[in-house]
């Protein structure tokens, strides 16, 4: 490996405080400029997708909570979405507007922690991150007071959603809606036109629009480079079709759209959830199915706008109670194709900043 | 009555071997108030910073939480101390005492109720100076001696930055030595009757931001960035020695707020509380200004910060230097407020001016 | 746009497997707790003398843990240091990230063969008194995915653990209880039988 | 609603370049070989009304006779959608040619296939393992391959 | 004034003994067991994020960092000039502040060239 006198080869490793959690970059360092960088996965592969073919339809659910580990409604909602396209299971309308409310508080949580991890890696020291911790800890009350549990739901099954919304979720939630526009006001005022945050993320690991779409990119990344594709929008699925919201884009791509689009995505979370929760349907939550239920024989592919970018199912059944083979579209992964042409030419603590600001979750990347 | 406890600056005459014992008791005296300082400054951080986050603080360890550093420091004691295989030994050793002992030694003329603690220097600001450029030394001696890539790197970075930031903060003290026309800390603690704070905003502003960069804290903590270079130049130190680049950062921290409290907002006068206690609740003041920073602001870049350093800092200081010199040398009876109005149109126009180069993101800090 | 080719370095790559190879084959049965302190009788008549005492008290009171974190039950232990759970209030909050300054290791995520050479190399370049919590199921016994092909069934097949914590993930309660329960022994533990 | 593209739309855009008998029209998926995949993919790529310029998935299944990659493509302009399957029947020396110069994004997703199922991709800037280590025995996700670790 | 000088370098001797002491404190308890000590080859390699460092690490540095010490150096000697002649200002009146300026003005031009020739800009 013959390389220049004074590059330095060094390698951001598995064990460093800011990958978010066990990703690591081999990176050649020229003084203070990354040269070139090489990413290298696989450090929690825990092989999801074999362990799935050899479990039952139904065993599947709490497996793919483990993917993205921070947005498990929306891989329950993806997962049982494919298996009812599959099987063709209708699902009751309480049931579709239960898994919406799910879907955005879920959305809202991820990227509370996303935007708060961008600004640990700038160096505001956790204040930031603690206090949108607050309001994710509130959500994280609501979802346990619907399924029992924190982090890992297990919520959602084929043909609805297990349990009923228990009586103190509504007013709980109204009153979370009430108070949260304020809070994410008091984000702003810290953050929005703060010199140093416009310092040191504007103009940073700029994405072209050509590139992000040549490089698959999807979510709030893909928006941030002025791409205006969201698939609540281009494809909507349960009754997202119901809703008016609008689909925030950045301008040129850069590490500070990146954090505009998710600050905006989070008022037009709570738009659609204030809409929901007006529309909530009586009914019953669940079209149940027995436990083995064999789906027939076929193959289908399903995907909706997970916080981290477009999260697909393709799922092939060959009629036993067991899938065949049951892909994930990961948007994690994706989004680190073109990190590559993000990263070379910036200096080690802008490549910190633009990882951070791709908000990637290990879960999903490695399977 | 106050001056015979603290200062018995008479005994050292009539007293057969009174040098000998001014020096044995302040010289303890001094080392071991800036030990408990240091104890109590490291708990109070870490409550504050608790505040600040809307959390509580360490508050298991004893009332409040006052012995969580206590407990650290005895933790840390005996805690293995690991000495790298390819690491230079002796330099290895070395780095802790030399980046240290320059942080105590500075107390020495800080002037506390009429006379410095220990010795009433006459160029007591030059030997501030001297000594608070050595530190920086200190520490390019551990990030090199340890032999790791992240050290090294840090290491450079973090020579780089105290040494852009030495210039500032000595032109930023030249107005204050102008206004009291000698170099002694005393006098010019004694001629504030008027804060410089007041006189000298511009001086002011660089020394406090200069001196935040010295000790590497919040907007330029490029020193223990720990989420770009892991932990900065100490990470293959453990045990005592870790623990004394730890102390010397936190003694720093408590040296400078000693210096701001000194030279700008007064130093021990104060009307009614004896004067130790004016002097302990002022460094508490700068102290707690500079955690509020730590806890809110994101990091700079490193460019952005030599940028901030040489194309900023620089440029204000020298004008402030030729502004007060020429009150001094044309108008010398000017009322002070006069003085204090032109230096703070100085440093406010100056701001505005030079920030029509930095727009918000339009253009980063630092690069004209 | 011209798509520059990924370096690749085949030989550090065949190094790191060898190494991932060997350490999956020697490490198959679980490695003892530290110090059986689980059983009373033992504990009972070991002397902690007063120096004892002092430094159980420090190093119990100010522990700090290392940041290596895998997976999901990082966000339970950042829950645990956040505002409503505050593990500060045990003066815990301090997170170092190199191994040389940390006496705690919590391992809170699945541990995979890939990421078990490194993992054991922190532990190993930790200063001496350290101590381990498995976190989570996965910590304890893979958990969810104990049968899968490329995970450590349990963080003791590498590193001797003191606290096991169960719960996938467990709730911030549940950690802090583990947290007590690891004070606890080091309460007991003596420098005289090098426990 | 991203609408699957009809068959007259593909047959009209392809028959210049690509004879009708390389390709067939499966349930609502464009079945190839590895031949003339890449070729069906400029077309598709730069056809004047169809523009499929995002590729959202590659994936692969182990069938009993036989190996197939899924390629599902998007267009962001037109908003319709496209699947692509290719098989390639000899299941010891799988080999399709790659799509990486052409897209991007297929770079991990086409090194994730090689590592778990072993089929290589001919030109494939860097064909090396992406998440399990190097010297791993076999390819995890092929049926003849037991669970057990 | 001799005695204060006296004071203040026997004060750096005593510090610098203290902080030696402070350092080897562990050295000494190692003895009775209350310091741990078990070097092992793999704890005292250096630390790179769990891996064993390639290549070298000690390599040569960019030609910048040279620019900063002799930046430093020449405004380090105009603080030598400046500090004396500020002390003594309001006795000299006007006709020691010119000067001044006139020499300010002078090191400001090698300034404003090593700013425009890019020496400050930090690659």
């Amino acid at each position: 490996m013959a390389h220049s006198t004074d590059s330095v080869f060094i390698n951001l490793g598995p064990v460093h405080p800011s990958t978010h959690g066990v990703f690591r970059m081999r990176a050649h360092i020229d003084g203070e400029v990354i040269t070139d960088i090489e990413p290298v996965f696989g450090y929690l592969h825990r092989g999801i997708e074999k362990l799935a073919e050899g479990k039952s339809y139904r065993q599947v659910i709490p497996l793919t909570d483990r993917l993205d580990y921070v947005a498990s409604m929306n891989n329950n909602l993806a997962y049982c979405m494919a298996v009812e396209k599959l099987a063709g299971i209708e699902v009751p309308e309480r049931a579709v507007y239960i898994r919406v409310i799910m879907a955005e508080l879920q959305r809202i949580i991820s990227h509370l922690l996303g935007i708060g991890s961008f600004f640990n890696d700038m160096g505001t020291f956790f204040t930031p991150f603690f206090y949108m911790f607050i309001q994710k800890e509130k959500i994280t009350d609501l979802l346990e007071m619907v399924s029992g549990q924190r982090l890992l739901f297990n919520y959602m099954r084929f043909g609805g959603v297990s349990h009923d919304l228990p009586d103190p979720f509504l007013p709980a939630l109204s009153q979370f809606l009430r108070e949260m526009p304020a809070e994410i006001d008091k984000y702003e005022r810290l953050l929005k036109e703060n010199e140093i945050v416009l310092a040191r993320s504007r103009n940073v690991g700029v994405l072209s629009r050509e590139m992000a779409i040549n490089s698959s990119i999807s979510g709030p990344v893909l928006r941030a480079s002025g791409v205006n594709w969201d698939i609540r929008k281009a494809d909507p699925y349960s009754c997202y079709d119901r809703f008016d919201f609008d689909v925030p884009t950045g301008s040129n791509g850069d590490c500070y759209d990146r954090y505009r689009v998710r600050i905006e995505e989070l008022r037009q979370s709570l738009r659609i959830l204030e809409q929901a929760v007006s529309k909530l349907p009586k009914g019953k939550v669940i079209n149940p199915v027995p436990l083995r239920f064999k789906p027939p024989v076929g193959e289908a592919y399903s995907h909706i706008e997970g916080n981290k970018g477009e999260l697909g199912f393709y799922i092939v059944s060959d009629g036993s109670d067991k899938p065949y083979r049951m892909h994930v579209r990961a948007p994690s992964l994706l989004n680190l194709s073109a990190l590559r042409e993000m990263l070379i030419g910036w200096k080690l603590a802008d490549a910190i900043i633009i990882f951070g600001s791709i908000d990637i979750c290990l879960g999903e990347v490695d399977r | 009555m106050a001056e015979l406890i603290l200062f018995p600056a008479s005994i050292r005459s009539e007293l057969p071997f009174g040098f000998w014992l001014h020096l044995a008791i302040f010289a303890i005296g001094i080392i071991a108030i800036l030990l408990t300082s240091v104890i109590i400054f490291i708990w109070f951080e870490r409550r504050l910073v608790g505040r600040f986050q809307l959390r509580k603080g360490p508050n298991r360890a004893g009332p409040f939480g006052i012995l969580q550093s206590v407990a650290d420091v005895i933790k840390i004691l005996t805690k293995e101390d690991i000495i790298p295989s390819r690491a230079d030994k002796f330099l290895f050793w070395l780095a802790p005492v030399i980046a240290f002992s320059p942080v105590v030694v500075m107390l020495a003329v800080v002037p506390v109720a009429g006379g410095a603690l220990l010795a009433d220097l006459d160029i007591g600001i030059l030997f501030i100076i001297a000594m608070s450029s050595i530190t920086s030394l200190g520490i390019f001696t551990g990030g090199w001696a340890s032999y790791n890539k992240y050290s090294l790197l840090s290491s450079m970075r973090v020579v780089s930055q105290l040494v852009s930031y030495e210039i500032p903060l000595i032109l930023s003290l030249v107005g204050v030595v102008m206004l009291t026309g000698s170099l002694s800390l005393d006098e010019m603690v004694n001629a504030q009757n008027v804060p410089f704070i007041l006189l000298q905003p511009t001086g002011f502003f660089i020394f406090f931001i200069a001196s935040l960069a010295e000790i590497s804290r919040s907007p330029f903590d490029l020193l223990e960035a720990d989420s770009e270079l892991v932990a900065g130049y100490n990470i293959e130190y453990s045990g005592m020695k870790f623990a004394t680049f730890y102390l010397t950062e936190y003694c720093e921290a408590i040296v400078l707020s000693t210096l701001t409290a000194t030279l700008f907002l007064g130093g021990w006068q104060g009307p009614w509380l004896p004067p130790l206690v004016w002097l302990l609740l002022k460094i508490t003041l700068v102290f707690s200004i500079i955690v509020w920073i730590r806890a809110t602001l994101p990091r700079l870049r490193i460019d952005q910060v030599m940028g901030f350093a040489w194309k900023f800092l620089l440029p204000l200081a020298v004008l402030n230097i030729l502004l007060t010199g020429s009150f001094v040398a044309f108008w010398p009876e000017a009322p002070s407020w006069m003085i204090g109005i032109a230096n703070l149109v100085l440093l406010i126009g100056y701001i505005l001016f030079r920030s029509r180069f930095f727009k918000p993101g339009g253009v980063t800090v630092g690069a004209s | 746009m011209e798509v520059r080719i990924e370096p690749c370095y085949p030989e550090i790559d065949a190094h790191e497997s060898r190494v991932i190879e060997d350490l999956k084959s020697s490490s198959t049965q679980p490695i003892a707790e530290p110090s059986g302190w689980l059983d009373e009788e033992i504990n009972r008549n070991i002397l902690v003398t007063t120096v004892d005492k002092l430094l159980n008290w420090g190093r119990k009171t100010s522990l700090w843990t290392e940041t290596s974190f895998t997976a999901c039950c990082t966000f339970e232990f950042i829950s645990t240091s956040s505002s409503r759970f505050d593990i500060a209030r045990f003066g815990m909050e301090v997170l170092r990230s190199s191994p040389r300054h940390s006496d705690l290791i919590v391992t809170a995520g699945t541990l995979t063969w890939k990421m078990a050479p490194q993992i054991k190399r922190v532990y190993d370049q930790m200063a001496e008194p350290k101590w381990v919590i498995a976190m989570g199921a996965c910590g304890i016994s893979g958990g969810i995915f104990a049968d899968s092909y490329s995970v450590v069934p349990g963080y003791n097949r590498i590193l001797p653990v003191d606290v096991y914590i169960p719960g996938c993930p467990p709730r911030p309660e549940a950690l802090l209880a583990g947290i007590e329960k690891l004070r606890k022994k080091i309460e007991q533990s003596s420098i005289s039988n090098k426990s | 609603m991203t609408i699957k593209l009809s068959r007259e739309i593909i047959n009209h855009s392809l028959h210049e370049h690509v004879s009708s008998t390389d390709y067939s029209f499966e349930s609502e998926a464009v079945v190839t070989d590895s031949a003339s995949l890449v070729k069906i993919c400029e077309v598709l790529k730069s056809a004047p009304g169809i523009e499929l310029d995002y590729l959202s998935s590659v994936t692969a299944v182990d069938y009993p006779d036989y190996f197939e990659v899924v390629y599902l493509f998007y267009s962001i302009k037109h908003n319709h959608s496209l699947t692509l399957k290719v098989r390639c029947p000899d299941k010891q020396q799988p080999d399709i040619p790659s799509i990486t110069p052409l897209y991007n994004g297929a770079n991990y997703q086409e090194r994730e296939i090689y590592d778990l199922f072993g089929i290589s991709f001919v030109s494939h800037p860097k064909l090396r393992r992406i998440f399990l280590w190097e010297g791993y025995p076999g390819h995890p996700l092929r049926k003849d391959y037991g669970i057990g670790s | 004034m001799l005695s204060e000088f006296g004071l203040t370098a026997l004060f750096i001797v005593i510090v610098l003994g203290f902080s030696v002491s402070l350092v080897l404190i562990p050295v000494a308890l190692r003895k009775p067991g209350i310091v741990p000590h078990n070097p092992s080859d793999i704890k005292s390699a250096p630390y790179e994020c769990g891996l064993d460092t390639i290549g070298p690490t000690w390599v040569q540095f960019k030609i910048r960092y040279y620019f900063y010490a002799l930046l430093l150096i020449t405004l380090d000697v105009v603080i030598i000039f400046i500090y004396p002649w500020a002390v003594e200002l309001h006795n000299l009146g006007a006709s020691g502040f010119w000067p001044v300026v006139s020499f300010l003005a002078i090191v400001g031009t090698g300034y404003v060239y090593a700013w425009r020739k890019g020496a400050l800009e930090w690659k």
